[in-house]
């Protein structure tokens, strides 16, 4: 027979972290700017020299100009956040027990600060080089 | 007495597309170009550590990646980047009710362009390697 | 009554068999089929005068009741509508199994009783009670439910799509597209499709819908379930109260 | 508390409300199906929860049944009902020379009819024909067969029935000839002959109910398998069920169904009832006649066609032609066979009182004191059902 609640405690269940609205949200809207970032970030770095690829000197040339660096860092930001959570949409389809999920989300979150944290030190280091 | 059919293994199901239609192959793209972006990303932050060692290292790698090979490799990311993003776009639309009905043009569409853009690529980047 | 001798076409169908306790193996028979007959028809004919132990699922026989959905050369069919002459051709060879993402009973048959579960969850309702449509066509704004309505719970979609073969727990197209059905979210239906195993594990391969011989396109229903939950989760967070 | 076992045959809709009126009574109840749920003739039905009406000038008696049990069903399962209603058209004057006689026998039976005139019946169903001279309405409804027949199995199952299908019997036995107290069968899902005893044996197995008989020694049955063809087109060009105002003819009834139209019947009589072929010709028959009520029908395509075999009881079993009515068999009384009862006959939509009618002469025969309590209580959801095999 149907248990009353049976399923409704099944997919209430509060020990786990999986996928809502919000997370979904996250991941389209980072998609998006993802885009827009992209187009900027392909012309300046590999279109407008020849050769497709920046040797050191025009990077670090570049980097003097304020909005490169920025506009740099946001796009870090947002690849890693969408690539996360994209990487994790695929692993929760394998529907991991709530332990493996618990150390796939503590992982993601400090892999993506760790990522961050290096992409801004690199922009510094190139900036410093100027 | 019956057995449950869904096991874990079955993520090959995944990327396969036998007596599946065209969303099938468009999730299966998507999904592949996907995971290969996330491991370009991971080798473009590592590589880009060269840029912190100063102009030599760089330039040097940088000089590598202008072979016939890596340039290919490079035209591979661009095309994954091009197939992802149009296929993430065509998702976006769809999500929020604008050609639900009609998504599989919608995705042929997305692949012409794609097609096309990995033309236009492939023709300046080798064109500026043949000419460097 | 004269015997049909519009048999003309010879098919081989090549059956998925499994008897509990048994290794599976597919089973050979030849038939004569009439080329505007339904599969269904094939595999009655094989029961009735070749093989009594054949077990297979079917009730209505057009398509009211979605107990008869299989595999037939790997893409799910609805056997009870499908033609022979839509399938395949004259000798050729129909391999037919049980629909994927569900627990087999035995052969061809399959347990839907965990769908049934989970549409009950979500207050679906099978048959709308009422004369929401006129003779000159659906009144449009009744159009989302009586389209949810035709959903026969056949099966075939969750069979059809690439998340419930990895995870059991995705509740699956048929149920997510059945739960809009109400028009509005209750609480615990909310909660079933806004969640790990509800609208945000589809990813879009549209199987669902290619699938459907009902006419109920569970895919664009995720698409739109979606923009609702997404509505409604936003709304909530910056305190905006919903009509009710 | 000891309790008889009941053991019935077939998970037909006589089987399945049979099993559920029997376990509300108390009793242990296991039903033998050879296949899934309804896979015979119930589950082939057209979907058309009678008004009566189709019987109210030939065969009254079960125009009055017909009529209070669609006003029962319609109260304990509405789940699975859609009470949209039905209109019986008259289209030549042939057809009209019906209508008194129409009309009165439907109020002797208390069949609540309203007479439209063309225009109005014309708005109400604008794909019917427009040469239609006269409707009537009638309380006609459609239902989804599996749905019903697993409402009844998820109901019998919460008041403890078991339910062994893909069990097919294959021997009734017992410690002697007019007695028959076990039922063997063949578990298909296993491949293993198995033995079930129990107190009293109901054959519900519709037209195959003359082979299980036969399996208790020399018995006949004056059961008329009358298989009939049906065809669904892929539109749904009425909301109401459409009826040809005369007396019951072919093709002369289209069900509405979710997005499509089912058009029946035809009548002949067959020997094999496991397979019964769909033949062409009668698919023509049936679109010919559809579209002389629905023309748009020629607009459409179709989507299945299919046979189902009535249980029919010819003269020997009622005394006159032949009926839509049931009958229940106390082979004890009637072939000095003990143990066994047999019900056949009838219809979907008087499936309940069938059972009911059944379960007093089991429970008579067995000493069981228990009044029938399906009447007044609605059903649990179809969606409750297990599947049982052991």
């Amino acid at each position: 027979m149907l248990e009353e609640g049976s399923l409704k405690d099944h997919f209430q269940s509060s020990d786990r972290f999986g996928e809502g609205a919000i997370l979904w949200f996250s991941k389209i809207l980072s998609g998006f700017l993802l885009i827009a970032v992209l187009v900027i970030h392909l012309v300046v770095n590999h279109l407008v020299v020849s050769g497709g690829l920046l040797s050191h000197q025009q990077i670090v040339s570049y980097y003097q100009m304020a909005f490169i660096p920025a506009m740099e860092i946001i796009f870090l930001i947002v690849v890693v956040t969408h690539a996360l959570l994209g990487l994790r949409s695929v692993l929760l389809d394998l529907k991991p027990s709530n332990k493996l999920l618990r150390v796939v989300n503590i992982s993601f979150v400090l892999i993506g600060l760790a990522a961050i944290t290096y992409g801004i030190w690199l922009v510094v280091a190139i900036l410093n080089q100027g | 007495m019956s057995e449950q059919t869904p096991k874990a293994v079955n993520w090959m199901k995944w990327f396969d597309p036998r007596s599946r239609g065209v969303g099938m192959w468009a999730f299966i793209i998507n999904r592949l170009s996907g995971l290969g972006l996330v491991l370009y990303l991971v080798l473009h932050l590592i590589m880009l550590g060269k840029l912190a060692k100063g102009p030599q290292a760089y330039d040097q790698f940088i000089a590598m990646m202008k072979t016939p090979f890596w340039i290919a490799g490079e035209l591979l990311v661009v095309a994954a980047v091009f197939i992802h993003g149009l296929n993430g776009v065509r998702i976006i639309l769809t999500s929020f009710g604008i050609g639900g009905d009609r998504q599989k043009q919608l995705f042929l569409i997305i692949m012409l362009v794609a097609g096309a853009a990995v033309i236009f690529f492939a023709w300046k980047m080798f064109a500026h390697a043949g000419g460097g | 009554m004269t015997e049909n001798k519009k048999y003309t076409w010879n098919i081989i169908f090549k059956i998925f068999r499994k008897k509990a306790g048994q290794p599976a193996h597919y089973d050979q028979f030849d038939v004569a089929v009439n080329p505007d007959e339904y599969i269904l028809d094939g595999i009655e004919r094989i029961w009735a005068y070749q093989d009594r132990s054949l077990v297979f699922s079917h009730a209505c026989h057009h398509s009211t009741c979605g107990a008869c959905g299989m595999l037939v050369n790997g893409e799910e069919k609805l056997t009870c509508i499908t033609t022979f002459r839509s399938v395949t051709r004259n000798g050729g060879t129909l391999r037919i199994e049980p629909l994927r993402n569900f627990p087999v009973i035995s052969d061809l048959a399959v347990d839907m009783t965990g769908m049934f579960e989970r549409m009950h969850a979500v207050s679906h309702r099978p048959v709308i009670a009422d004369t929401f449509e006129t003779s000159r066509g659906r009144k449009k704004e009744r159009e989302d439910l009586l389209r949810l309505a035709d959903c026969i719970e056949c099966g075939l979609c969750i069979s059809a799509c690439p998340i419930s073969a990895t995870s059991a727990d995705y509740i699956g197209p048929a149920v997510l597209a059945g739960a809009q059905q109400p028009g509005t979210f209750g609480e615990n239906v909310l909660n079933i499709v806004d969640s790990e195993d509800g609208a945000w594990r589809c990813h879009s391969a549209y199987e669902c819908t290619r699938v459907c011989p009902s006419n109920v396109d569970p895919a664009w229903r995720i698409m739109d379930l979606r923009k609702k939950l997404v509505l409604t989760r936003v709304k909530r967070m910056m305190g905006i109260k919903e009509k009710t | 508390m000891y309790k008889p076992r009941v053991i019935v045959i077939g998970a037909g809709f006589t089987g399945v409300a049979l099993a559920y009126d029997l376990a509300r009574r108390g009793l242990d109840v296991v039903v033998l199906e050879r296949g899934p749920l309804v896979n015979g003739t119930s589950g082939r039905t057209h979907g058309l929860l009678h008004s009566g009406a189709r019987y109210a000038v030939d065969d009254p008696e079960s125009a009055v049944e017909c009529i209070q049990e669609n006003i029962i069903l319609s109260r304990i399962v509405p789940e699975v009902i859609e009470p949209n209603g039905g209109l019986f058209i008259a289209l030549n004057e042939q057809d009209m020379n019906y209508r008194e006689e129409f009309l009165a026998g439907c109020a002797r039976c208390g069949i609540p009819t309203r007479e439209l005139t063309p225009r109005q019946a014309l708005e109400l169903e604008p794909h019917l024909n427009p040469q239609l001279k006269t409707a009537v309405t009638v309380p006609d409804a459609a239902f989804d067969p599996l749905r019903l027949a697993m409402a009844f199995t998820a109901s019998a199952q919460f008041y403890g029935a078991q339910f062994r299908l893909f069990c097919e019997v294959i021997g009734l036995t017992g410690n002697h000839s007019s007695q028959i107290s076990a039922v063997q069968f063949n578990n298909r899902i296993t491949g293993r002959e198995e033995v079930i005893e129990g107190d009293i044996v109901v054959n519900a197995a519709g037209v195959w109910a003359g082979k299980i008989a036969g399996m208790a020694g020399n018995i006949h049955l004056p059961i008329r398998p009358t298989p009939g063809i049906m065809v669904t087109y892929d539109k749904r060009l009425c909301q109401l069920v459409i009826n040809r105002f005369n007396k019951p003819g072919d093709g002369d009834i289209i069900v509405p169904q979710r997005h499509f139209i089912t058009v029946g019947t035809t009548s002949f009589e067959a020997d094999d009832l496991d397979y019964i072929p769909v033949v062409q010709e009668q698919i023509d028959l049936m679109y010919e006649r559809g579209c002389e009520l629905i023309p748009d029908i020629k607009h459409t395509n179709q989507r299945a066609a299919f046979m189902a075999s009535r249980p029919l009881l010819d003269s020997e079993a009622v005394g006159g032609s032949l009926t839509r009515t049931f009958k229940c068999f106390d082979h004890k009384i009637r072939d000095g066979i003990d143990g066994l009862v047999t019900i056949t006959g009838g219809k979907a939509t008087t499936m309940r009182l069938m059972a009911e009618k059944t379960a007093d002469i089991v429970c008579k025969k067995l000493g069981w004191q228990a009044e029938c309590t399906t009447k007044e209580n609605i059903l649990h959801s179809y969606r409750e059902f297990i599947f049982q095999n052991d």
